[in-house]
């Protein structure tokens, strides 16, 4: 086990580190000369380049410029936002908290209401039931999710008033009570996908022989269930996994929907005002969540099944 | 003259940065001093004047901003928002009074002995919010912290002119300028380009003012509780403060950037105001329970740029033809719901009434104004070097949706001409590189004036390095003698003299001048609401409804 | 009083009857086989006893189990508290008809009376039942064998104790001597519980040995009934008849196989009158138009022109006549030796084959024997470690050596038509596409069919046109990897027939490879025997079968059911 | 479990009118881009307009119908492109295995690893390369779930006995892959980029309405939601009507992805 994880902990961190170069690379596909991007709409004079290129380390080679990157990035220091004029991890980590927090408020969501409802469609596969809800989720997977927050906000913050319309609330519960229409809005799309992969898996396991034969001996429903699931949970937790990265990586349009100060919003805005430093960081600490994910599924499907156990590394 | 340059491009920035996608601009007829209140459940007709407004507490307003703000000291970063915070936090020495005029601040009254020298007496009595009392050296710290370029980017370059500023007595400071400019007076301004603080509270803040972790304090009527970027300021009333108990105790400003959302979180009763409304959502503003609109002049300029050093623009007659070919009175109806008024000079009305009065509409009315007559504008592309017709882009921030709309109205109307006008849009970055640029023959301004001084906009549009690459040597003769003249009103006569006579050189094509809106519970009521309210302390000046 | 009733049973599908007029009796102790070939109706017949019906499939009758009558019409539910204590169901796959991820212990638990652990004496105790130590209660199905794995599965199925167990094929994915051990540990376990057991083969010599009566099935319908050692010694129906003549016997080679024609109809090729009439030589007109019902007494047979007892004649045996030319040899396999990994058992060890130009030799073994390692090294498919292959002449490429697999469905690509599938294989040999007839012709398929993709073919057919395409670029060497196991028993006489035909016109070399002693010796005279990758024994199949040298070997004809 | 085939023709409806839509829009949509400032935003019902006109004059469902084109027509290139070169790719992965397939695997888990829609945005938003460059980089990151699923079936393919034969028929590598492979795996392929369309048509629309997609004055649904959110006061349809369209089409998209999943899988299992 312990050399499992090692191994793929390794893999994980030569994707992270493929992952940083690419992330840095982006800051030189901007157009244009960097420096003059990080000045904006200022009259530059030849000793504020200087002084710009020298913070940010513009006049080093790109890959000396890459490697100071990733050392500071590896000691958790992003650099200083161009905006701000703050440390981009002062910036983020509030922000990341709260996008965490979504993330994971929406995949709970996403996997207690997709996950059965995936398991039930595909247990009376073909019935009314099973349509219904198959349609409904192809409608979900399309819906935008910007449309989806505001008919939410419409009816339960402003109609019945049950849930806050905006903003994260003064945390601890407050901001998870906050958090309930935003996570809602995010899952809407992606419990439908869950859903969908949990039908698949289900109802694939279900035509195996081992449902017929464990019928055939007496077996009652719930007991088939639990053998069924437990199969079916090794595909359904791969996809589950993929899809809370999605989840971490897609909370852009909702944040700014119910104006949510999370790495999303951020991100959009940093875009737009060429804030690299931030958009860097983002798209890193985003593509480490995912990464990390992948590699927690993995150890999970090592605990889950005994023949990967078996294998040991592929 | 690079500093008055530099003061104006700082102004665009707060124009432009993140917050002109908000800042909705509307229009009001002629009469654009005045401020209409109109909405209410009733539909929003007529004027709201139910009962007498009265001082009465008011525990806790909340506010909600169209966009967040990752710094509240607008020295390190300055749109129209941080500012709006900012001066109910700090004061300078002076402060626009409700017509733009300036009147003392923390400086009870100033004179000015020479050309380049000010001398400003102190007001007795000012605390800080921590209750330590202000003293001629932390004006004269505060003068050094705005010039700082490193402390204050955004303000350090308005500062450049200044040679030197020091206490001259207990209760007072001098301010030297290395040259004229009549302009200064606008600089130690909260809403401008000084937030007066003192050297322990940035000590402690240990160099990062304005963030979180290091909340700026000045001797304003309040003071920062909590800040967090992208989410909201809490602001708790100084009871200290030298002006008076304001009415409000507690102001919540939170930031809600997607407006639809606003407008809902008012629905749900959730905020008491709003700042700088979609205008397209004005009827849904007004249609909510117990919320009144405010509207006023925002003292931007909205309008188009020619580079006339850049073909076919270098050709007056096309830029005659594009100037006959803009419709401005529908632009102002359709476009911005009629929240605006047709611009007929780069100098916004407000920026002179407060000198000339009523006039002021009708002195700026003789610089610039070509109808729309589209058979004149065939004409006059007929008599330029491409008589039929060219093709070429602009550049949109997509913070503007309205000017996108402008020039895809313009486009249409220009294209049985030959012209084809391709508009992209872009990030608002992306923009100010279009401004000016060797690469962008057609471009356009929107710009919010952030001074009360009327000479604000032209220093820049008429100066050399402006945009249009416009020179005239007679319009720069009249640019340097109105920097030096001390009466305002010849002042005037000469800047309204200096754009007439360089837009019949059509470098500029002036669209419009906008409008904000502000929705409002009713139960409150801004007392003397206009162009200049939010650059001081506004909070002050909300009163209730009896 | 019988343990299990069926009478009436009909099982409907959405494309129309699969099982009609189905009667049943199975009593305590009693073995009783349904034989039939795929397409038959005989798993929906076992899916309907236990309430599996796929869904869309509806059945209905009366059964009884014991003393508790069981309505089918009412559908699975009828069943519910049934199945495990009244009648179980044993899986032809133990690699899937256990869950890959629980424990064996866990899974046999599962049914247990009282349920719990997987590690209680009880578990204990049904695992010592089925002949397997304790410890494989902690291990997964993975880590066992196929035999031991049926084990476990019968274990499992028996946990609740059911009075009737239906095995479907449950030995058929299973080496002949392992299948022994478990049809013999089902009978043992069956004679001391007294339970009935409802054998479900298409393997006559399983039926013949271990049933005391056997039904016979052909598309949806019984066809003839009769105690186990009546039913294919004196055969009434020709169906029946026709079934027991295409097994290829042991003893002796026949010149030819006395197939049935044509191939099993699907489910919406049924005909009506007697379903067998196509196929059959007997028939009559009146064949086509009525349906004939299972009538008699002890046998039973739905048929108008049944055979009259001793009517039927036995297929004579000829003595093989090839003429081997051995000093002429086609290819030499000398020391080839291969491992798949380091932890791994040699799939070779050290193997010395010879085949001459225009000889048959088999190469028989079970799974895991090294039989088909050795193929795919002599056709180019897989390297081996060490050792040498050696071919006679010039000849490359294509043209050497073409090889046959065993499943006829994913032999051909779906996506291409039979002519351009045979005739990429004959510009492989060098040949033009303007053979394509003739090489249908060889194989006894129309030419029309040439246009057809394989999934228009039924599973003969469909290895007529592998083979075909095998021949296409006239190779030195035919190389057939269980050609025929796949196939109906009716389907394979047909081929088995086929090849000796082409062997005898082509005149090439054939090296047949298969796990079935009977089938091959209808085909080659020469064989060799693997066992864990070694050649334990070569020799003339006659002397082989009268006098078996190796351990192994002898293993090997005595596990051959039903001799 | 054989149901009539009404999800299909159910999905097919919706599908051949966007179909028409992309085809005919010249046609039936030669007002779309036509301006009357004059008119301004005018509620669904006004005469002539059935779901009334955006702030520029222009007819809402003029401009839906226009807008189908880059609505769909970017996402259909991500697909088809994601998959051609997932085929490519994930071919030569399966089949050549070994290193390549190594490095090929690696490089779909550093693409997967990427959130899509994010780096998507950063991508448009700091290239400023317009709608293609967002196609191009959606195109890439969708590429890595067609490489796998591609990779996987050749796999599965590769090892089937009738390509033994071809190899056996000494038939060349390419031939294998390209004649015998391919075919085969495009079924499979096909399906996933169906079900790739309705993502990338979400994805784009989602940047689009955050800013990030077409150009002004180009009808795209994604555009017509975001540029017509604030007048659903004044005009609801500026913004039911593209985004039941996105809805709508996306559903359809997803049925007919999912019913011919189901129909190959099944085939496939009969196999």
């Amino acid at each position: 086990m312990a050399r499992f994880i090692a191994v793929r902990l390794a893999a994980t961190l030569l994707l992270l580190l493929a992952l940083s170069f690419i992330v840095f690379g982006l800051l030189h596909l901007t157009p244009g000369d960097p420096a003059r991007n990080l000045l904006g709409p200022r009259n530059p004079s030849p000793e504020a380049l200087a002084a710009i290129r020298e913070k940010y380390r513009l006049d080093e080679p790109f890959l000396r410029q890459y490697f100071l990157w990733l050392n500071d990035v590896l000691h958790f220091r992003f650099g200083t936002s161009i905006r701000s004029d703050t440390p981009v991890t002062t910036l983020l980590a509030d922000r990341v908290v709260l996008t965490l927090q979504l993330a994971l408020m929406s995949f709970v969501l996403t996997v207690a209401v997709g996950v059965p409802l995936g398991i039930a469609a595909a247990w009376r596969a073909g019935s009314l039931f099973d349509r219904t809800v198959s349609v409904s989720s192809v409608i979900g997977v399309g819906a935008p999710s910007y449309a989806v927050g505001l008919v939410l906000l419409y009816v339960f913050g402003v109609w019945l008033e049950i849930f806050p319309v905006y903003g994260s609330g003064d945390g601890g519960l407050d901001t998870w009570w906050h958090l309930v229409l935003p996570a809602i809005t995010l899952a809407f799309g992606i419990g439908a996908l869950a859903f969908k992969v949990t039908r698949t898996a289900v109802a694939s396991e279900l035509q195996q022989d081992y449902v017929a034969f464990a019928y055939s001996r007496g077996l009652t429903h719930s007991q088939v269930r639990a053998l069924v699931l437990r199969n079916a949970l090794i595909p359904v937790a791969t996809s589950l996994g993929l899809v809370f990265g999605f989840l971490f990586g897609g909370t852009i349009l909702v944040e700014v929907t119910f104006a949510l100060s999370g790495i999303g919003g951020l991100l959009a805005s940093s875009v737009t005002f060429k804030d690299i430093p931030v958009v860097q960081a983002i798209t890193l600490i985003t593509a480490a969540v995912i990464a990390l994910t992948a590699l927690a599924v993995d150890v999970l499907y090592y605990a889950v099944d005994p023949r990967v156990r078996q294998r040991g590394l592929r | 003259m690079s500093q008055p340059l530099s003061v104006s491009r700082r102004a665009l920035l707060q124009g432009a940065g993140g917050s002109a996608l908000l800042l909705l601009i509307a229009a009001c007829g002629d009469d654009n001093a005045s401020v209409t209140t109109t909405g209410g459940t009733d539909g929003g007709e007529g004027i709201d004047t139910t009962g007498p407004a009265t001082a009465e507490e008011i525990d806790t307003l909340t506010v909600a901003f169209p966009s967040s703000l990752s710094n509240i000291y607008p020295g390190q970063e300055a749109g129209n928002f941080n500012y709006y915070v900012a001066v109910l936090v700090a004061e300078a020495l002076a402060a626009p009074d409700s017509t733009g005029k300036l009147v003392g601040a923390l400086a009870e009254s100033w004179t000015q002995p020479d050309a380049t020298t000010y001398v400003y007496t102190l007001r007795s009595g000012v605390t800080f919010s921590d209750g330590s009392a202000l003293t001629a050296d932390d004006i004269v710290y505060s003068v050094g912290l705005a010039k700082d370029e490193a402390m204050s980017p955004n303000t350090a370059y308005y500062w450049a002119n200044v040679d030197k500023a020091e206490k001259t007595a207990d209760n007072e400071v001098t301010i030297t300028l290395l040259s004229p400019d009549v302009a200064f007076e606008w600089g130690p301004v909260a809403a401008n380009a000084m937030w007066v603080t003192a050297e322990r509270f940035v000590t402690a803040a240990g160099g990062e003012l304005g963030t979180p972790a290091a909340l700026f304090t000045g001797t304003g009527p309040y003071k920062v509780t909590s800040f967090e970027p992208d989410k909201g300021v809490e602001l708790e009333r100084v009871d200290t403060y030298w002006g008076g108990k304001a009415p409000v105790k507690t102001v919540k400003i939170e930031f809600i950037p997607e407006e639809t959302t606003r407008l809902l979180a008012r629905k749900a009763g959730d905020i008491d105001m709003a700042i700088s409304i979609s205008l397209d959502q004005e009827q849904q503003w007004k249609d909510t329970d117990a919320t009144d609109v405010l509207f006023a002049a925002d003292r931007s300029y909205v309008g188009i740029d020619f580079n006339t050093a850049v073909e076919p623009f270098d050709d007056i007659h096309v830029r005659k033809a594009i100037a006959l070919a803009c419709d401005r009175a529908t632009y102002v109806e359709k476009l911005i719901n009629g929240h605006g008024e047709v611009a007929t000079a780069l100098t916004v009305p407000q920026q002179i009434e407060s000198v000339v009065g009523d006039k002021a509409r009708e002195m700026l009315a003789v610089v610039y104004d070509l109808p729309f007559d589209l058979e004149a504008a065939k004409a006059e592309l007929a008599l330029s070097k491409v008589p039929d017709g060219f093709s070429c882009k602009v550049g949109v921030s997509s913070s503007a949706p309205q000017v996108s709309q402008f020039f895809q109205a313009l486009a249409a109307t220009v294209k049985d001409m030959g012209i084809t006008i391709e508009v992209e849009e872009m990030p608002v970055e992306q923009w100010y590189g279009t401004i000016g640029s060797p690469d962008w023959g057609l471009a356009y301004m929107w710009y919010f004036n952030a001074t009360g001084d009327p000479a604000e906009l032209i220093s820049w549009f008429l100066a050399e390095g402006n945009p249009a690459s416009y020179t005239s040597e007679e319009v720069a003769a009249l640019l340097q003698q109105q920097r030096e003249e001390a009466d305002p009103a010849l002042r005037v006569d000469l800047i309204i003299e200096a754009q007439r006579l360089a837009m019949e050189d059509i470098p500029y094509v002036p669209l419009w001048w906008g409008e904000a809106a502000t929705a409002i519970d009713d139960a409150f009521t801004i007392d003397d609401f206009g162009s200049y309210t939010l650059l001081s302390p506004w909070t002050t000046r909300i009163l209730t409804k009896g | 009083m019988n343990a299990l009733e069926l009478v009436d049973l009909r099982v409907t599908g959405p494309g129309g009857p699969i099982v009609s007029r189905m009667d049943l009796t199975v009593a305590p102790g009693e073995t009783v086989a349904l034989v039939g070939e795929s397409g038959s109706g005989k798993s929906m017949t076992a899916k309907a006893l236990t309430g599996l019906l796929p869904r869309g499939v509806t059945a209905t009758g009366a059964m009884r189990l014991g003393d508790t009558e069981v309505r089918l019409d009412d559908g699975p539910s009828a069943l519910v508290g049934l199945r495990g204590r009244r009648i179980s169901l044993l899986l032809q796959n133990p690699f899937t008809s256990l869950s890959p991820v629980h424990r064996c212990g866990q899974q046999i638990a599962a049914a247990l009376p009282g349920g719990g652990r997987g590690d209680t004496a009880e578990v204990l105790r049904r695992l010592a039942e089925v002949d397997l130590p304790a410890r494989v209660a902690r291990q997964y199905p993975f880590e066992l064998s196929g035999g031991m794995r049926q084990r476990v599965a019968l274990a499992a199925s028996l946990a609740a104790d059911p009075l009737v167990l239906i095995g479907d094929e449950p030995t058929t994915a299973l080496d002949v001597t392992t299948q022994r051990e478990v049809l013999n540990l089902l009978a043992r376990i069956q004679q001391e519980r007294s339970m009935a057991v409802l054998l479900i083969t298409h393997d006559l010599g399983v039926a013949r040995e271990r049933a005391d009566r056997i039904l016979v099935m052909y598309a949806g319908r019984l066809m003839e009934s009769g105690p186990g050692a009546d039913v294919f010694s004196s055969p009434l129906h020709p169906y029946t008849s026709g079934l027991r003549d295409s097994e290829p016997p042991l003893a002796v080679r026949l010149e030819r196989l006395p197939a049935i024609v044509g191939s099993v109809p699907r489910a919406w090729e049924i005909p009506d009158g007697c379903v067998f009439a196509p196929r059959c030589s007997r028939a009559d007109h009146a064949c086509t138009v009525n349906t004939p019902v299972l009538e008699g007494g002890q046998r039973r047979v739905a048929c108008w022109k049944p055979l009259a007892a001793g009517e039927h004649a036995q297929p004579t045996a000829v003595a093989f006549t090839e003429t081997a030319r051995r000093d002429d040899d086609l290819v030499v396999v000398s020391n080839l030796t291969k491992r798949f990994g380091p932890d791994s058992p040699p799939a070779l060890d050290d193997v010395h084959i010879t085949v001459a130009a225009g000889e048959a030799v088999g190469i028989v073994g079970e799974s895991g024997s090294g039989k088909t390692t050795l193929a795919r090294c002599l056709i180019g498919l897989e390297r081996a470690d060490s050792g040498t292959i050696t071919w006679a002449d010039g000849e490359t490429g294509a043209r050497r050596a073409q090889i046959v697999f065993q499943d006829p469905t994913s032999a051909l690509n779906p996506a291409m038509t039979i002519e351009a599938a045979l005739a990429e294989a004959l510009r492989a040999g060098g040949l033009d596409r303007s053979e394509v007839p003739a090489l249908l012709d060889l194989v006894g398929l129309p030419v029309a069919y040439a246009r057809r993709r394989p999934n228009a073919l039924s599973g003969g057919e469909q290895q007529r046109v592998a083979i075909a395409r095998a021949l296409a670029p006239r190779p030195r060497l035919l190389i057939c990897d269980e050609p025929v196991s796949s196939l109906d028993v009716s389907v394979q006489a047909q081929i088995l027939n086929l090849m000796n035909e082409l062997l005898d016109e082509l005149g090439i070399a054939l090296l047949f490879i298969t796990h079935d002693l009977a089938v091959v010796r209808q085909v080659v005279r020469r064989v060799y025997v693997m066992h864990h990758g070694r050649v334990v024994e070569s020799g003339v199949m006659d002397e082989l079968i009268s006098a078996p040298q190796h351990d192994y070997t002898r293993q090997l004809f005595a596990s051959v059911p039903g001799r | 479990m054989k149901r009539l085939p009404i999800t299909p023709l159910v999905a097919a409806v919706p599908l051949a009118v966007v179909a028409v839509f992309v085809v005919g829009a010249q046609w039936l949509a030669p007002d779309a881009t036509t301006q009357d400032i004059y008119t301004g935003v005018t509620p669904p019902g006004t005469d002539g307009h059935l779901f009334g006109t955006d702030q520029l004059g222009r007819d809402i469902w003029q401009l839906s119908i226009a807008g189908a084109g880059s609505a769909v027509i970017g996402p259909i290139v991500i697909a088809i492109g994601s998959m051609m070169l997932g085929l490519l790719l994930g071919t030569l992965a399966g089949y050549i295995g070994g290193g390549l397939d190594l490095v090929l695997s690696k490089y779909a888990d550093l693409l997967l690893a990427l959130p899509t829609t994010l780096i998507a945005l950063v991508v448009a938003g700091l290239v400023d390369g317009g709608y293609w460059v967002t196609v191009l980089v959606l195109l890439v990151l969708f590429s890595p779930t067609d490489i796998r699923i591609a990779r996987g079936a050749v796999m599965a393919q590769a090892t089937r006995p009738y390509i033994e034969s071809a190899r056996v028929l000494q038939l060349s590598r390419t031939r294998i892959m390209f004649r015998h492979i391919l075919p085969n795996v495009l079924p499979i392929a096909l399906a996933t980029m169906l079900l790739n369309v309705a993502f990338a048509l979400v994805a784009m629309s989602a940047l689009s309405f955050l800013g990030f997609g077409v150009g002004p004055g180009t009808p795209d649904w994604g555009r017509q939601l975001s540029d017509g959110r604030d007048l659903i006061g004044q005009n609801w349809g500026a913004v039911v009507v593209p985004g039941l369209l996105i809805i709508i089409t996306a559903a359809a998209i997803n049925l007919m992805g999912d019913w011919l999943q189901e129909r190959f899988e099944q085939r496939g299992a009969q196999r």
